[in-house]
Formats: structure tokens, sequence, C-alpha cells
């Protein structure tokens, strides 16, 4: 979201192979070794060729052991500390000035922005002292190539794009994107997510990220489907969510989601679902969202049963081939939309994945070069491919570098907001959630094997916390939210500060960790803010 | 999942160990350091070793377990190192061991050369050298070592 | 694309690109010199010494994994030092391992027409699989001790560093520390240490069970390309199927993604696959 | 010619080894303010000049090595002290380490001076605790002084843990920086690629005492002793069956029987009194028969002809009732023993050469082990492996020195 208003399109600037030749790589609310471990590989190759690791994140991680410098921050504070990064780097000069009046616009306005924070202010805000953070923004503006990448814990609050301008400020500042090397990349957390976004699965966006808004896009759709098109954006989960509460949505097809368990409110999740008319659930379980629906469809792995494509958080195309037979009447989820359409009257043929693909990189020119053949000899390829001769683009918008840029990538001021929730005498605790390296989400693909370390769910919390709730290592314990109570094992760890504790959600069937969450919502992004609730712990009587 | 250090042993070690630097570099002079103030390593010690110096458990282990003269025998018994090698076996040192094992709380170890092949058959009780060892000579050094 | 340099091999000219391994450089004009520890995706070991070739000038010879060529170098490669040297590796390793399932190994035994009992009967490795958890086994009576999985679980790879070399000489030892085992230590799992495994000492728990119960047929066995379905780096799978169920996965060496490495969902987590169940159809 | 002093110090000193007073006698403070004066480079020629060779074993023309350090592109740059005398039969470090460690001491600095390093290791065997007291008091005393520190460079003594292998010295590097003492694979050689991966110079112990002494006086003085192809004296020390076992300084190009029989030296063979054989050099050493001893002087050229090496300077003497069959299987032990084990030839390689050295079948299986030695002379990745059959194949290469075959047992194996 933050990319694509900036840059023109939603996608990591920078290829994993850029990890290798840099200077300074800044994770901030990031866990790769844990949640993205082959990317922390690349990481990890870069920091053996001399690369500075810098995370920032409010826990100790598998990640910060190898960092070589951790900044502990305080949850839901990263604006603050972006906010004092650019005030430092602007009051020393230490700014590319060449970059920002050539390929920027809006810098003044963005300077003003800036000038209350400093280092100090911030640091009473993050809890990182105003040298390290002074120090941490000598070291980015400096080093010669630098890359920032983020994940959830930047893009699960209710401020979620404001925090991405934010980091997306700093590279602006500094020209560390569009050349090698130097760039801006989200790390996403699942599989497909950018697959969607290129797809135009989102509610303003048709495949390509070209504007549902832009009418001549709308025309070469309209002529090509045969069938008029909507020329405003449609709604987004957020809003879906609030139509279905005000009853103007009624009905609710989903395919491959289990909301029930992976939304956050869950008490409140479910009540809307209950009064739907209609809900048709398409998936490979029967999920305890599909166990609410009216029709369930039942599906095929996409990765192991079905033919594709899947894109990566660093713009690959990848092929994807079914190795096996589906069960029973399982059809791929390709088959199953068709024969909906046809049920209901439109006469679609059964084509295969590989025509859908067809179609769509002739309409949009980011992805027009990429054939099924190309894709499979060079092990995916990177958009922008705009032709069948074109290698790919492992760098995005190297026409910053150019001498004339047009459009300039605008500054985006963004100011801090505490997290909607902020511990009181009533919920003394913040509660953030992320992954477990060994479990996925909401567990439905995890919890097939048996790992080792499978002991179910619970939860992080700091010795002197818990020695002074009286909290034995191990106990299990009430955690109690606005929203909802859990019972979940407390255990002790040095991974969390004092005040904040730690759960993840992949073990949904025994500790419900997002009836707790709160469901306030970024209103650009639409994601839940899963990364701040505030929390009452209780001991069992 | 890596050993439980607890708190208090982690802690005593990285007050054991404040004064050095603690990069990679200082592995040797650490694990010294530990033996001579708790008489022996431990797993638990290397835990909290690696807890303190942020290395790997089993990179420490790696280390720790190439080393012949690291201890590793709790109850802090007297240790002797009898050279069995050529030049004190000529010399009859490897009479040495038998005649040693009778001493409550010592521990004999074969040596290779300690490099006191003029001087020899050579033991080192502890740290301390003992030259032209004899069953007499040991002895007394195990009980200064004991005693003192 | 840097300077060329010329050197001589079996009496042949080549020329190669400034920094290529001698190795690298035998490849190039098909001269085929043995390889057990080298991986194509890690750091040189030089443990094996199954490489080494004859450089002229050179005291002793030289382990072509890791020597970088150099200008006017005179490599040979078949001398009888040479050949002495690899039949000797080749017997060594046979008299302490199970070399059933390294084919490298084995093709080692051959070329170098080995006598796989000539230095037998002494100290082996024989000692019991090590089977403490339900993704991988460690049968270490087939360990070479070639570095590879230390690599991969350190900095080539992984950078946990759950495993190392303890010990010395003789009894050195792949060791997760004090003999810990698999959960007890700092193993995540991924497998990456199987993957490169050249011996079968480490081996997928369901691939051990199948050729336990004399399932496993490579004849019998499809292998198709795809993408893992967790979380959003995209790393390339090859699924193993026997029967219509996965029973490996793996990832090619030469993918930009993954060079081979996988973590432990994309490698072991996919038995939501085929949980014949999990859906009432 | 008979016993030299000029790096052990005469009886008869009057000041006390660890003291300032050592330095001033011995003229160490003059010979380091001369190299300040001169500056690096005149002094490096000079050591060029003198002809100083590596006295660790390997030989290796010092002012060379100082050169290529000091040239190599770096600005870190390390000295170490390889005091990790652990070599079988091998005691002259330690001598020289007790009765004068200023000389070494001053040599670490001149050689940290000239090369431009700034850091010092003096890396200790385990098993000299006390010598490694007397160092750290040496050190402390140079920095009181302050030749050592601040501006100068810092000296750190690192002590091992009982590892004959650390000695070799990419695994020393390895041993300082916390990893395993496993040796590395060169080049990179050190002079280059060293500790931390930065320009390292290591020299022995001997050779930085020999550098003290050639700067407290001259070239020419220097050369006084020694044959002009190897110039200077050597420390050796003989142990076995002689009248006075001990370290001692003598000329390079002195006969190997002089050695033994003079009397202000080894004082003749004990024993039996009749010399079976002399294992030059260490447990990687080479045996010399009788005859051979008679003619060959204590120079490198002469000895190479038998195959022969002065190495750590070790001279182990047997008379005729000992079964060198035994000796090589204790030596075999030693190798099997501190075998690093990273690669195939030397990790399995002594294990086997030790079993069938034990099990009594060193000539019927000849061919076996010298196969399997040159296997592990060409093959191994360092020295270690690559010395250690030497002694064995010594032995097999001179069939006067075989016995009627022993079972090792009996010799309480």
């Amino acid at each position: 979201m933050g990319l694509a208003t900036v840059f023109g399109s939603g996608g990591g600037t920078s290829s994993y192979e850029d990890f290798h030749n840099t200077d300074l790589i800044l994770l901030v609310g990031s866990n790769a070794a844990e949640a993205h471990p082959i990317i922390f590989h690349h990481i990890m190759k870069g920091v053996h060729r001399g690369a500075e690791l810098v995370v920032v994140d409010p826990r100790k991680t598998l990640t910060t052991r190898r960092a070589h410098d951790h900044l502990q921050i305080q949850i839901g504070s990263d604006i603050a500390l972006a906010n004092a990064m650019a005030h430092v780097i602007i009051r020393d000069g230490l700014w590319h000035r060449d970059f920002v009046a050539r390929a920027t616009s809006g810098f003044d306005a963005y300077a003003a922005s800036v000038a209350d924070w400093a280092p100090e202010r911030a640091s009473g805000i993050t809890g990182i002292v105003a040298e390290r953070i002074e120090s941490l923004a000598y070291r980015y503006a400096t080093a010669k190539r630098a890359i920032i990448g983020w994940t959830l814990g930047i893009t699960e609050h209710h401020n979620a794009v404001d925090n991405v301008f934010g980091l997306i400020n700093l590279a602006l500042l500094t020209g560390h994107v569009g050349r090698p090397g130097s760039g801006l990349s989200p790390l996403r957390g699942q599989n497909n997510v950018q697959g969607g976004g290129d797809m135009g699965a989102l509610p303003d966006r048709l495949p390509g990220f070209q504007s549902v808004r832009d009418p001549e896009v709308r025309a070469k759709f309209e002529a090509a489907w045969g069938a008029p098109l909507a020329s405003e954006p449609g709604l987004n989960q957020t809003q879906m969510f609030d139509a279905m509460q005000e009853g103007h949505l009624k009905g609710l097809y989903v395919i491959g989601e289990n909301p029930i368990d992976s939304e956050a409110n869950g008490h409140h999740t479910r009540s809307l679902f209950e009064n739907l008319d209609a809900l048709v659930v398409q998936d490979i379980f029967m999920t305890a969202t599909a166990e609410m629906a009216d029709v369930v469809f039942p599906a095929r792995v996409s990765f192991a049963e079905s033919d594709g494509t899947y894109t990566n958080s660093e713009r690959r195309v990848q092929r994807v081939k079914a190795a096996r037979q589906g069960p029973g009447q399982s059809q791929d989820d390709v088959w199953i939309v068709t024969a909906l359409a046809r049920a209901m009257g439109v006469p679609w043929e059964f084509k295969g994945a590989a025509s859908v693909f067809d179609e769509m990189r002739h309409l949009a020119p980011n992805f027009r070069g990429m054939t099924y053949e190309r894709l499979e000899k060079l092990h995916g390829m990177q958009w922008p491919v705009p032709s069948e001769d074109h290698p790919g683009s492992p760098v995005l918008h190297t026409r910053l570098w150019e001498k004339q840029v047009n459009p300039k990538a605008p500054f985006t001021s963004v100011d801090w907001q505490p997290p909607v929730e902020t511990p009181t005498a009533e919920y003394p605790f913040m509660l953030t959630t992320g992954r477990r390296l060994a479990f996925y989400n909401t567990g439905v693909q995890s919890n097939g094997y048996d790992h080792p370390h499978n002991i179910g769910e619970w939860m992080e919390i700091h010795p002197h916390d818990a020695e002074m709730l009286g909290v034995a290592d191990g106990d299990t314990v009430a955690v109690i939210s606005r929203r909802g109570r859990v019972e979940v094992p407390a255990y002790y760890s040095l991974n969390v500060y004092r005040g904040a504790v730690f759960m993840s959600f992949h073990f949904p069937d025994h500790v419900e960790t997002n009836l707790l969450s709160i469901d306030a919502t970024d209103p650009k992004s639409g994601t839940a803010e899963f990364k701040a609730t505030a929390v009452r712990i209780e001991t069992r009587q | 999942m890596a050993v439980n250090t607890g708190m208090p042993l982690t802690e005593r070690v990285a007050a054991v160990v404040a004064d050095l630097p603690k990069d990679r570099s200082q592995l040797l002079p650490t694990l010294w350091r530990l033996a001579d103030h708790f008489g022996c390593l431990s797993p638990s010690l290397l835990a909290a070793v690696s807890e303190v110096m942020h290395i790997p458990y089993a990179e420490i282990y790696g280390v720790a377990s190439f080393y012949a003269l690291l201890p590793w025998d709790p109850g802090q018994p007297v240790i002797v190192r009898v050279c069995t090698d050529v030049m004190c076996s000529l010399k009859n040192s490897s009479e040495l061991p038998t005649v040693l094992k009778d001493h409550e709380g010592v521990v004999v170890k074969e040596s290779p050369c300690l490099g006191q092949c003029d001087l020899g058959p050579a033991a080192l009780v502890g740290s301390r050298v003992v030259r032209n060892a004899t069953p007499g000579n040991l002895a007394a050094e195990i009980g200064e070592m004991r005693h003192g | 694309m840097g300077n060329r340099i010329t050197l001589t091999i079996d009496g042949q000219s080549v020329s190669v690109a400034e920094g290529t391994t001698v190795h690298a450089a035998c490849e190039q004009v098909d001269t085929f010199v043995p390889t057990l520890c080298w991986h194509e995706n890690l750091s040189p070991a030089n443990a094996c010494r199954a490489c080494v070739v004859e450089v002229k000038g050179s005291r002793t010879l030289v382990a072509s994994c890791s020597r970088v060529a150099e200008e006017g170098m005179v490599i040979e490669t078949s001398t009888p030092r040479v050949a002495n040297a690899r039949r000797v590796v080749a017997e060594l390793l046979t008299s302490t391992t199970d070399y059933s399932t390294a084919p490298e190994l084995l093709d080692l035994i051959e070329m170098s027409s080995a006598d796989t009992r000539r230095f037998a009967g002494g100290a082996s490795w024989e000692q019991p699989v090590k089977d403490d958890n339900n993704l991988y086994i460690r049968d270490l009576s087939k360990c070479i001790l070639c570095y590879r999985c230390v690599e991969a679980c350190g900095d080539d790879a992984q950078n946990t560093f759950a495993i190392t070399v303890a010990g010395r000489g003789f009894d050195s030892r792949i060791d997760a520390g004090f003999g810990r085992t698999l959960p007890e230590s700092d193993c995540v799992f991924c497998g990456n240490c199987v993957a490169v495994c050249p011996t079968g000492a480490l081996m997928e728990k369901t691939e051990w069970t199948l050729r336990s119960e004399n399932k496993w047929d490579d004849n019998q066995i499809t292998t198709t390309e795809t993408i893992c379905s967790y979380c959003g780096v995209g790393c390339q799978l090859s699924l193993h199927v026997l029967d219509n169920q996965i029973v490996k996965v793996s990832s090619p060496m030469d993918h930009p993604v993954t060079h081979g490495m996988l973590c432990v969902k994309g490698r072991y987590g996919y038995q939501f696959v085929q949980v014949e169940d999990h859906m009432p159809v | 010619m008979g016993e030299v002093r000029r790096l052990l110090p005469q009886a008869d000193r009057r000041s006390v080894a660890v003291s300032w007073d050592r330095v001033v006698e011995r003229g160490f403070d003059k010979a380091y303010q001369r190299v300040l004066d001169m500056g690096s480079e005149a002094a490096i020629a000079e050591v060029t000049a003198s002809g100083i060779m590596g006295r660790g074993g390997a030989a290796f023309p010092t002012g060379r090595k100082w050169d290529s350090v000091r040239s190599s592109p770096g600005t870190a740059k390390y000295v170490v002290m390889n005091a990790d005398e652990s070599e079988l039969g091998t005691f002259k470090d330690r001598a020289l380490l007790e009765q004068d460690p200023m000389g070494p001491l001053i040599g670490l600095l001149i050689a940290a001076h000239c090369v431009g390093a700034r850091q010092a290791y003096c890396y200790i065997r385990g098993e000299y605790r006390e010598v490694e007291t007397a160092l750290s008091q040496s050190i402390d005393i140079l920095r009181k002084k302050g030749w050592v520190g601040g501006e100068t460079v810092d000296v750190e003594v690192r002590r091992g843990a009982g590892a004959y292998i650390a000695g070799e010295e990419t695994a020393l590097f390895n041993s300082i920086e916390g990893k395993r003492p496993e040796p590395r694979v060169k080049p990179p050689f050190p002079t280059v690629k060293g500790l931390f991966g930065a320009p390292t110079l290591i020299q022995n112990v001997e050779t930085l005492a020999n550098i003290a002494v050639l700067f407290a006086h001259d070239v020419a003085w220097f050369r006084q002793y020694g044959t002009p192809a190897t110039p200077g004296t050597k420390l050796v020390a003989i142990s076995g069956h002689v009248n006075r076992p001990g370290v001692f300084e003598v000329p390079f190009g002195v006969p190997l029987q002089e050695i033994i029989d003079a009397d202000d030296l080894a004082g003749g063979i004990a024993g039996t009194g009749h010399l079976q054989a002399v294992l030059l050099g260490g447990a990687a050493g080479t045996f010399l028969s009788s005859a051979e001893v008679a003619e060959v002087p204590l120079d490198y050229g002469p000895l190479a002809k038998h195959g022969a090496s002065i190495g750590s300077g070790a001279v182990m003497v047997f008379d005729d009732s000992v079964d060198l069959a035994w000796v090589v299987t204790k030596l075999a032990h030693f190798f099997a023993d501190e075998s690093c084990g990273q690669c195939v030839p030397c990790r399995i390689g002594t294990r086997r050469v030790l079993e069938i050295l034990r099990d009594g079948n060193t000539w019927q299986r000849e061919s076996d082990l010298r196969e399997l030695g040159l296997a592990m002379r060409d093959a191994s990745i360092c020295g270690l492996g690559q010395t250690a059959p030497m002694a064995l194949l010594s032995m097999l290469d001179r069939p006067y020195l075989r016995r009627v075959e022993m079972k090792g047992d009996e010799h309480g194996e």
C-alpha cells in the first residue's frame, strides 16, 4: 500500500540477492530467522561478507541473536524512531541532496514535519537511548548501500501504512532505493500475498496493479472480458466487516481463508458470520469457518495438487505444479470458479491455469513477457517483464537514478500515534503476537506434522513480571483483554521486556489468541492491530 | 531447546568474567577462568557462557571438547597427569599411575610428552610440574595441593 | 568479467577466469577429479582429500576443491602419488564407515580400485541409529565427517549452529553438545543438514522407514517442482511422490531463492496435504 | 667447539631472569633502541643479512617473512610468539623461557615494530603454567617501562589447553580466535591472511631470542658461529641414553657425534653404552643409525641427504636395548591422540598405523604401512599428518634397525 502510493507499484524494490551485496541491513519488526528463514539465509550471506545487521524489534529473537545491533523498541513506536532518524539525517546534513532534488517531491514539508522529532523526544517513546538513534541514523545515511526490510511488526498496526511511509521516507532521504544493494524490502507473510496483489485481488486494482479508476484500463478489460466493470473500488476486508455489521452485506464467498480463527476480536467475527444469509467456503480443510458455511467446495491443495503460479517477496513469479492427485471429489480452484460461473449461466469454458495466466499477461504490461516456458526455464521471473525478450527486473525503480525523473517519488509526512490500546491499571500488559518458526498462521497446515517442539501454545513473560504476579515457570494463567479471555501456560523468557508478553496464534484449538486482539484497523490497508493489545494476567484459581 | 541455564548461574558467570571482553577470541581465556573459579566445567556452565558471550552452545562445546587439559570432573579432585611418552617410559613412568590410583580424590591421567625429557619421569599435579617424579614426591605434592 | 589465466592440466593448456579453483578448471576440460566433502553451495572443508592432485613445485599433494588456480600452474591428476592417496582415502573411509548409501564413495572405491578390507578390522564408527525425533534420523555409522552438515547448519546457510564437530582425532564426531538429543538442542529441524549429507548418515525419517521396510524404490518415485505454500519467500520444492504420497521434499541446489535449502515447514510440513480425511468428500 | 652461550645466559648472571636489570645486563634495551633508531626497513635488512632462519622446524628465512608481512596490504597486523612447544622430546623453548624470558619478548617487540603490528600474542602451552606466569610478569615489567601498551604494541599471553596441534601456526590462530584449533588450508599463508584474517608474523620462541641477541650485537658477530648457509647457533634438547640430558646451545655445523659425546654437552652414551640410533627432530623426526650419526653435522643441507631435518631440535638417543618398533608404536600413539581429526588420511590413518604397530604386525604389513604412510605424507592437510609417518618410514628404510619382532604389549603397551 505504502510502496504503491509512493512508487506506483506495490512490490519490494530489491532482490534477495541484494542482501549479499549491501553494507547495512535494517530489519524493522521482522523476525526473519523464524518467519522467513530462507530470506534470513540471504541476509546472513551479506553479513558474512561484511554487511552490518541492525534489528529493531520489541523482542529478542533468533534474528536479533545474529544481529550486530538490536534496538529493543517499545511496541508501536516505529514512526517515532523513523522520524527521529530523519531528524538527525537532516539536522546533520547527511541526506542525499542530489537524489532528493532530482527524484523526490515534498521534501520541505517533510523536513518541517520531522523538525520537532529530536532523538531525545523519540527516546522517551521508543525506549531507545538517543545516542543509539543518532548512531543508527548516521550509519544508515552514510552506508554506501543499505536495505530496509520489514514484516508484520510494521504492518499489523492501526497505523500500518504510516509505519511503511516512515521507512520509505528514510530511503528517499538517503537515496537508498532503486539501486543494487539499496532498497525497500517488505517480507511477505504469506506465500502468495504478492501474487494476489499482482492479479488484482485488491479492491481498487485490476491485474498488474492497474487502477479500476482509469477509464482506459477499464475499457481494455471490459473488451477482453465482455462485461462492464465497476468504476469505483470495492470494499476492503474492514469495510466488508462493517457492511456485514450494518446489514448491507449478506452473502460471502470465502476462498482459502479461515477468518473465524485468524481475525482479530474473534467473538465479534463469529457473530458477524452467524448473521449472514449465505456463506460459501472453498477450502482444503473443514476449518472453523467452513464449519459455519451453507455450502463447502472441496478444493485441491494449490501447491501440490494443481497448476498455477505464485509470486514471492522479490516479485518472482514462479510455477506451481500438481505432484499428486487430490482426494475424492476435490477440484482445483480454477475449475470450481468456472463451474460456479457456468451454474450461474455464464458459458465459461473449462480451461487450465495456463490459459488464465496467458489472458492476464496480455492485459497486464508488467507480466507480458512471462510465458510458462520462460518461468520454468529461468526458475521464475521478477516483474516487470514487459516483453518476451526482457530478462526480468531484479531491482525496481532504477528510473529514480535517471537524469529526468517523472513522476517523482513523494515524501509523505507521518505523525506518530500510540497504539489504540496502551497499558492501563486494569490492563497493564501489552500483548504482542507473532510467528514461531515451526508453525504457521492458524495451524491448519503446520499442525499436520510431528514437530518435536509442538507443545501447543504458550506465552512468554519476563521472569520479574511473572514473579510479581506470583506465576511460576509453566503455570497456566488467564489472559484477559477488553474482548475476551484465554488460558495459556506462561513460560519465563528474557526475550520480552518487562510489561510485554508474547503469544502466537498457531493453535486456535488450544488457545484462541485472537479472541484477545483488537480489531482496530488501518483505514488505508484494512490490516488489524494484532501487534498491540492491552491485557491483564491473572493466576488461575 | 537450549539447556535451561537458570538466571543465577548466568549472572554468576557474567560476574566471574566481567573484566574479559565478550568477543569470540576470549572463549578459551573465559573457559580457563571458569575452570579455575568453579573447579571444573560443566554443561550448564557452557550454556551460561553461550548466553553471556552470544556464542552458540554447540560451538562452545566443539571448542571445549577439543582440549585435553580442561577439567570436567566434579568434586574438585586433584588431577595428576603422568607423562608416559617415550622418554619418561624409558624411566618406567608407566608404573606411577598404578601406584597413585590408591590416593583418594586423585584422578590420574596419562599425558603425552610434558617437555621435561631431561628430568623425567615427569608429571603435572594440578598445574605444578613435578620432575624426577617418584611415588613419594608426587604424594607430597598432592598433599600440598589439597591443604595449601 | 575479470582476468583470465592459463594453466596446464595433464599436459593440456587451459584458460580459466581468475579465481577459478583447480577442481573447477579440471571440470572445464572434462577431467574428472573425485570429491566427497566438497559441495557446490558450501565452503570447501578440505577434509576428505579425495580431490588431491599434484601441482608441480608443491611438496605435498593439493586439494583441488579449494586451491585457486594460478597462472602457469602445472597440474597432474593421475600420477602414482595421486592414485595411492585416493585409494588409501577410500580404504580408510570404508574401514570405518557403512558406505552402503554413499554414491560418491562407492564411485571412489571403484575408480581407485580400493581394497575395502585392507585396513578393516580395527576401530570403526559402528553405532546405533539416533532416532530421537520424527523428522530425521542420524545414523552416524555412515558419517564420513565431511563437515557439510555443520556448514549448512552454520554460516553457509542456516546460521543456527546447533551442531558442531566435537572431540578430536578418530573420536571426532558431529555433536549437538554433550551428546544431547536433537529436541534438547538448538536444532530447528530445517533439515538442511540432511539435504547436503552425502552418505545417508542423515536421512528423513520417512525415507529411512520406507527403506527399512524395503518400500523405497527410486524408479517408482516421481519428482515434481513446485513452490512452497507457507510464507512469502517463494522457495522451490521438489516433491518426491510414491504411490500418490509425498515421501520427501527437497529443493534444487541451483535455485536462486533456496540454493537447495529449506525451512522446517517447507521440508517437513507437507503432511497436511495427504491427511485423507481432512475434508468429508 | 662445544657449548655456546648466546640465547641461554651464563649461569653466573647477577640479575634474576624476570627483571628489568636482566634486560639491561643482556643489552636488550640498547638492541630495541637501535631498531627504533635505524627504522624498520634497515632492521629487516639486517635480519635478512644475518641469515636467521625459523627455529620452529621449517627453517624459513626470517627476514623474508618479515618483509612479506610488512608489505602485505592491511592496516591491522599481528605478531605471534609460538611457545606452544609440545613436540615429543622437545623442551628447549621451556628452558629458554625459564632462563631468559626477556630475550624472546624483546625479539617480539622488535618484530612488531618492524612489520607494523600493534597487537602481539604469546601463545604458550597449557602445561607450562609456571612459564606463563613468568612471561606475564616480564610483560608487566616492560609495560611499566612504556615498551608495551599505549602507543606501542600490546602483548597478550594466551594459554593453550592441551592440544599439540595448536602449535601448528594456522591452528594456533584458530585457537586464539576461539575456534577449534584445526589447521587451515594454505595458501593463503599467514603473512597475507593469518590471525583474524590479517597479515600475521608468527615466530618460534628461539627465533625471537635470536633477534634480540642479533640487535644487541651485529650481523658480523651473529655470523661468527654456524656455517655460511646456516649461520648462528641452535638449541638442542637431548634426552634418552646420554650421561647429561638437557638443553644445549651449539653452533650449526657441529658434528652430531660431538653433541652426544662432548663432556660439556651430552657427555656420552649411557645405558648399555652402545648407540643404536638417534631420533632427530622429535616425534615427526627421522631415525639415524649410529653410522649416520657418526658422519652428519647439525645442518640442514647434509641432513637432508639422509632424509632428516633438525626439526624442533630434539635429539632422542637410544641404546641398543631399545626396540625401535616400540618407540614407533609410542609415536603412533602420540599422533593418534593428537590428530585434530579434520582430514581423512590423518584422522583414520594415524589410528590404523597405531593398530597395525600395536598388533605387532610391523614387518608383515610393511607395504600397507608404506602406502598408508605415503598417503598421509602426501595428502594430509597439515604438518602433523604429513610428518606423522616420517619416523616409521625412516625405520622401514633402514633394515639394519630391524630387530626380532616383538609384541608391543611385552613393553607394557
